[in-house]
């Protein structure tokens, strides 16, 4: 009897150290700097465009072939009056959340810093009913990064 | 005998209404069981437990047992079909039948039976038929194994539960509850016959099916046993029996053993203070239950079956024979004590060194450790 | 790394036997060759382990050699897998470790790609079983005398493709993301 | 038998199908057990339910992208099987990786076991029957561990942060006050199991003498890691063939006596104290510096016709990589050993003639991750 005494002693010691676990969805864990959900676009504040150039190096790089990018000369460049040194810009950019593995591959090798990780709750907490909304297209891949809600974390 | 309730003459009409009143109060009873248990067991796991529905997630059972009964009671097509509708009606209506001696309060019995204990423990084996008709009826393998199980641990507990009821029927020499409780007026059984609290817990363990005796519903073996293939209104109805089970067994034990509503107050206290007495001693039943569900393992159905009749046995008969020694030769009470002690010593014992031996040492091999082949 | 591990040696010139006997002093290799007296054996040098080449003919009597000798005592097969080298055939890889002698050797046969037949090894270590069961049905090996040659990780009733084989092509991506808004393929995909 | 059963008293085997779909196989697993009454008469296992093709996968993604197909082949421990891919493609292009890279790397990877293990120990609780008080145990101590993880690598389970020459970026600033916290919380785990089911007498009855196998057997199914040593074998691939700095470090194997399901319970228990020993040392050790190479070349190509075989003491054993290389960026053909396939293949052996009870907890106690077995 002396081992079940032990063990009912252990789970009273539980009983008292009172509980550990939260009640998610009304309290958020506060999450890490680091911490990687799914790629996003990063929106220039000052010139008023995304980073991105449309360069294919990520597209290249990433292993399940999860991004699409096409480039088109930018407007906003100088040479056409606009204030922007980028003589390319992204046209459309899709990622397919669905098949990314969230291997921060796409960062590492982008030389504009345009792509980051999403390290906010919205970027965790996004359930759709098909699996083609897990397609993001241009607008939706920026629109935290547009709204600032994005202070994004790159390895130097 | 109280005379009929609210002044009601016809015994039937008496009875019928007793009964209702003992459903209904049944129903809320083991709601709030269940939210308890799940409260406990949580606290003991260090987790919040239910907390969405309602403050502090009281309505949970409501929210249950409305899901279960919105849910579509399925039955498997190549099922037996008479026995797998009727089992849960054989396993949940014995239960309640056992209320009929219950004794909350002073007077508040639906009957007062002169054979009260043999009532009490007749009725509630008969439930076991239930689970083997589920187990039987439900054409899955998992429950017919479950079932077998079951029957086997009902029947080789059954015999110890009697037999600690016997002893105890014979130190206070009546099977009426009535009198029993009210014989312990001054000391409570407990302090008379030790051994037997010790093997009722252990036997009640077993006939209400909780760790470390749940092999007919252990789910990392048989998922859930005979009520693999139930669904909605028909398990609730398991699941009601299972709780309603543990509450008469735990009022029984209070009753029997801690002296129900007579011992530290008695009669004058009124029946308010009686309840609020019954209802604590009742609880420390069912914190010990939760209690052990939460840190004890499961036996093994070999295991369970030689306990129960290489151990549990032979303690029993050992006890009813030195009971009725001392009771016929007219010894004091306090020999009962001294050999209920003795008793439980050995069960300590025997459970002790027929399984464990010294803290393992395992052999670290230190660095260097030679290639042992 | 320790054990035998050994400087690599320069590419693979077809040079004498005799100069490549020598160049193998400090790996096991002598004694493998006493112990393997009657095969006919062709060492070469691994990045950690010793490779020893031995013809289809007679692996299982000499894997049996290296395990009940005494002197090497091979008891544990580490892992056996093959590798498929498209025109000159699939190399069937045995990595042994004796576990008293704290040594490694890797056992390799060529099989010609038309005739991939070998010889079951579960008669010398029964951790071969599942081993070459799940080689056979990635490679299309089929080992002679194996006790129960089903499918391992494929089903029942694939025996006809093997995957690992080169030849196997790799599943097209069917949908580009692209294409799942109406976008046509091509403007810009990858390379 | 001693008396011949007439006939029509001949009981039937029962067939029961545990899994894939099943509590207590710990993955999509699926056993076939043919059952005279409660005694296993034969077990037929099935596995391939998670097969993914990884090793295939792999080669068509260059050394970097690989990384990220070597976690998904074993979640639980995913440092451990990065690592032994890392060292092999490390192998082969000769990389020196500076000794910085090497501490944290040990670190992580002995961090993983307890997790690893902590993993273990509530599932196996749950199959021996306690309600799930060893699996919120195990989970509270896991989420301090995972944290820590996510902290450095911005992942909870998949972290593709080992690159091949070193990691893929610096661990956060307050790396070692936060280990040893963690490390405290651990310890404080490890006394919770051990005083919870040790010594429990019906935790040793149902797990003492069931499901032996001697070490001879052991080593001829080619068992490794703690099922093994839980035999008797002396064999620890950090202690036989040191890796990384594990020669550097003092720490002891421990080692059971009869293989059954309690020495093998145990001998996990023990690792974990051992492993935290383990990491103290490397903490004293981890000082400053770089933890990639200068001259890492853009695109790493491997040289022409070479092979490797590394193998690093994962938690449930040896995980071995096998690398064969014929130039350019992507592995020719890339093995990976599972200790767990190996483990695997012990079951029916352990489980005949043993109880269906016993055939769980036999299951439980060797630890599988189906990922792993199936790749």
């Amino acid at each position: 009897m002396k081992g079940i005494m032990k063990s009912l002693a252990v789970t009273m010691s539980t009983f008292i150290r009172g509980p550990v676990t939260r009640n998610y969805p009304t309290e958020h864990r506060e999450l890490p700097e680091r911490d990687r959900a799914f790629p996003i676009l990063l929106w220039d504040q000052d010139i008023d465009e995304p980073f991105c150039t449309g360069c294919h190096a990520c597209e290249r790089a990433c292993p399940v072939e999860c991004m699409t990018v096409l480039m088109k000369d930018n407007p906003a460049h100088e040479s056409q009056g606009g204030t922007s040194k980028r003589r390319k810009i992204v046209d459309e950019f899709w990622i397919d959340y669905g098949r990314c593995m969230r291997c921060n591959i796409c960062v590492e090798v982008c030389n504009f810093e345009a792509i980051a990780m999403n390290n906010t709750w919205q970027g965790h907490e996004m359930s759709v009913y098909d699996r083609s909304d897990l397609v993001m297209d241009l607008p939706q891949l920026m629109s935290q990064s547009k709204a600032e809600e994005i202070q994004e974390w790159v390895a130097d | 005998m109280s005379d009929g309730i609210f002044g009601v003459e016809n015994a039937w009409l008496d009875a019928a209404i007793r009964i209702q009143l003992i459903v209904g109060l049944m129903t809320v009873v083991v709601m709030g069981l269940i939210y308890l248990e799940r409260k406990i067991l949580a606290r003991f796991q260090q987790r919040l437990g239910p907390t969405r529905t309602g403050p502090a997630g009281l309505l949970q059972s409501v929210a249950d047992a409305l899901k279960l009964v919105g849910k579509e009671d399925l039955r498997p097509r190549n099922a037996d079909p008479w026995t797998f509708e009727l089992a849960p009606y054989l396993v949940f209506v014995p239960v309640f039948l056992g209320f009929v001696v219950v004794p909350f309060v002073a007077g508040w019995e639906v009957r007062v039976v002169e054979l009260g204990l043999i009532y009490f423990v007749s009725v509630s084996s008969l439930s076991i038929i239930g689970w083997i008709m589920a187990g039987w009826g439900s054409d899955n393998r998992y429950a017919m194994i479950g079932g077998m199980r079951a029957a086997a641990q009902a029947i080789s507990y059954e015999l110890p539960l009697v037999l600690a009821l016997i002893s105890v029927a014979m130190v206070a020499d009546s099977y009426n509850l009535e009198e029993i409780v009210q014989g312990q007026a001054a000391t409570p059984n407990i302090v008379w016959q030790p051994l037997v609290v010790v093997v009722f817990l252990i036997a009640g363990l077993a006939e209400l099916n909780r760790t470390p005796f749940d092999i007919p519903v252990g789910e990392s073996e048989v998922v859930g046993g005979p009520f693999v293939e139930y669904s909605g209104i028909r398990w609730s109805f398991f699941f009601l029996a299972e709780y309603a089970a543990l509450f008469i067994m735990s009022l029984i034990f209070a009753a029997v053993f801690l002296g129900g509503w007579a011992w530290p107050l008695g009669e004058e206290w009124g029946r308010g203070w009686q309840l609020v007495l019954v209802s604590v001693k009742a609880g420390t039943f069912m914190f010990f239950v939760f209690w052990v569900r939460a840190s004890v393992p499961r036996l093994r159905i070999d295991q369970l079956m030689s306990f129960s009749w290489k151990i549990l046995l032979p303690l029993m008969l050992v006890q009813v024979l030195i009971n009725g020694a001392v009771l016929v030769y007219g010894g004091s009470l306090w020999i009962l004590t001294i050999a209920g002690l003795v008793g439980v010593g050995v069960l300590a014992k025997l459970v002790g060194d027929a399984v464990s031996q010294p803290r393992p040492k395992v052999v670290a091999a230190s660095a260097e450790g030679e290639v042992a082949s | 790394m320790t054990t035998d591990g050994t400087t690599p040696a320069g590419d693979e010139s077809e040079a004498s036997v005799a100069e490549l006997v020598d160049t193998f002093e400090n790996t096991i290799w002598p004694s493998i060759d006493r112990v393997l007296a009657g095969v006919d054996v062709r060492p070469e040098r691994g990045v950690l382990d010793l490779i020893v080449h031995v013809p289809r003919a007679d692996v299982v009597r000499a894997l049996r050699m290296l395990k009940q000798g005494d002197e090497l005592q091979f008891n544990y097969l580490r892992s056996l897998t093959a590798v498929d080298n498209e025109a000159d055939g699939v190399d069937v890889v045995y990595h042994l470790y004796s576990i008293p002698k704290n040594i490694n050797v890797t056992v390799k046969v060529t099989l010609p790609a038309d005739d991939k037949v070998l010889e079951t090894a579960t008669t010398v270590w029964q951790a071969a079983n599942w081993l070459e069961r799940e080689t056979a049905e990635m490679f299309g090996i089929r080992f002679t005398g194996h006790p129960d040659p089903r499918t391992l990780l494929m089903p029942e009733d694939m025996t006809d493709v093997f995957p690992l084989l080169k030849s196997h092509p790799f599943a097209e991506i069917e949908l580009l993301q692209g294409e799942l808004l109406g976008h046509e393929r091509g403007a810009g995909g990858d390379e | 038998m001693v008396t011949e059963t007439a006939p029509e008293f001949e009981t039937q085997d029962l067939l029961i199908n545990v899994g894939p779909q099943h509590p207590s196989t710990h993955g999509v697993f699926r056993m076939v057990l043919e059952v005279d009454g409660e005694v296993v008469k034969e077990l037929v296992p099935h596995i391939g339910y998670l097969h993914r093709g990884a090793e295939k996968l792999c080669e068509n993604n260059d050394f970097r992208q690989g990384v990220g197909y070597m976690d998904r082949t074993e979640y639980l421990a995913a440092h451990n099987a990065e690592l032994s891919y890392v060292m092999a493609v490390e192998a082969l292009a000769e990389l020196e990786v500076p000794a910085r890279a090497q501490w944290i790397r040990m670190i992580l990877c002995e961090l993983n076991r307890l997790s690893s293990h902590f993993m273990f120990f509530g599932a196996f609780g749950v199959d021996v029957g306690v309600f799930g008080t060893p699996f919120v145990y195990a989970w509270r101590e896991r989420e301090t561990l995972i944290d820590l993880f996510e902290e450095i690598s911005g992942d909870r389970m998949m972290y593709a942060y080992f690159r091949a020459g070193g990691l893929a970026w610096e661990v956060p600033a307050n790396f070692k006050e936060r280990v040893h916290e963690v490390l405290k919380s651990s310890r404080q785990g490890v006394k919770d199991f051990d005083g919870l089911l040790t010594e429990n007498e019906i935790f040793i009855a149902r797990t003492k003498n069931v499901g032996i196998i001697s070490a001879e057997d052991a080593i001829e199914i080619g068992m490794s890691g703690s099922s093994l040593r839980a035999s008797g074998v002396n064999l620890d691939i950090r202690k036989t063939e040191p890796y990384l700095f594990y020669d550097q470090v003092e720490f002891d194997v421990p080692l059971g006596e009869n293989g059954d399901v309690f020495d093998r319970y145990y001998v996990r228990l023990q690792e974990m104290e051992q492993s935290m020993r383990i990491i103290e040392q490397c903490l004293e050790r981890l000082e400053d510096g770089p933890i990639m190479p200068e001259k890492m070349p853009r695109m790493l190509r491997l040289p022409e016709g070479q092979e490797v075989y590394i193998r690093t003491e994962a938690p449930r054993g040896e995980y071995g990589v096998y690398l064969v290389s014929k130039g350019g960026n992507k592995p020719w053909r890339l093995k990976v050993r599972s200790a767990c396939l190996s483990n695997l293949q012990a079951l029916r052996q352990m489980s005949v003639g043993q109880y269906v009870a016993d055939a769980i907890i036999i299951l439980g106690s060797i630890d599988i991750v189906l990922s792993e077995v199936d790749r």
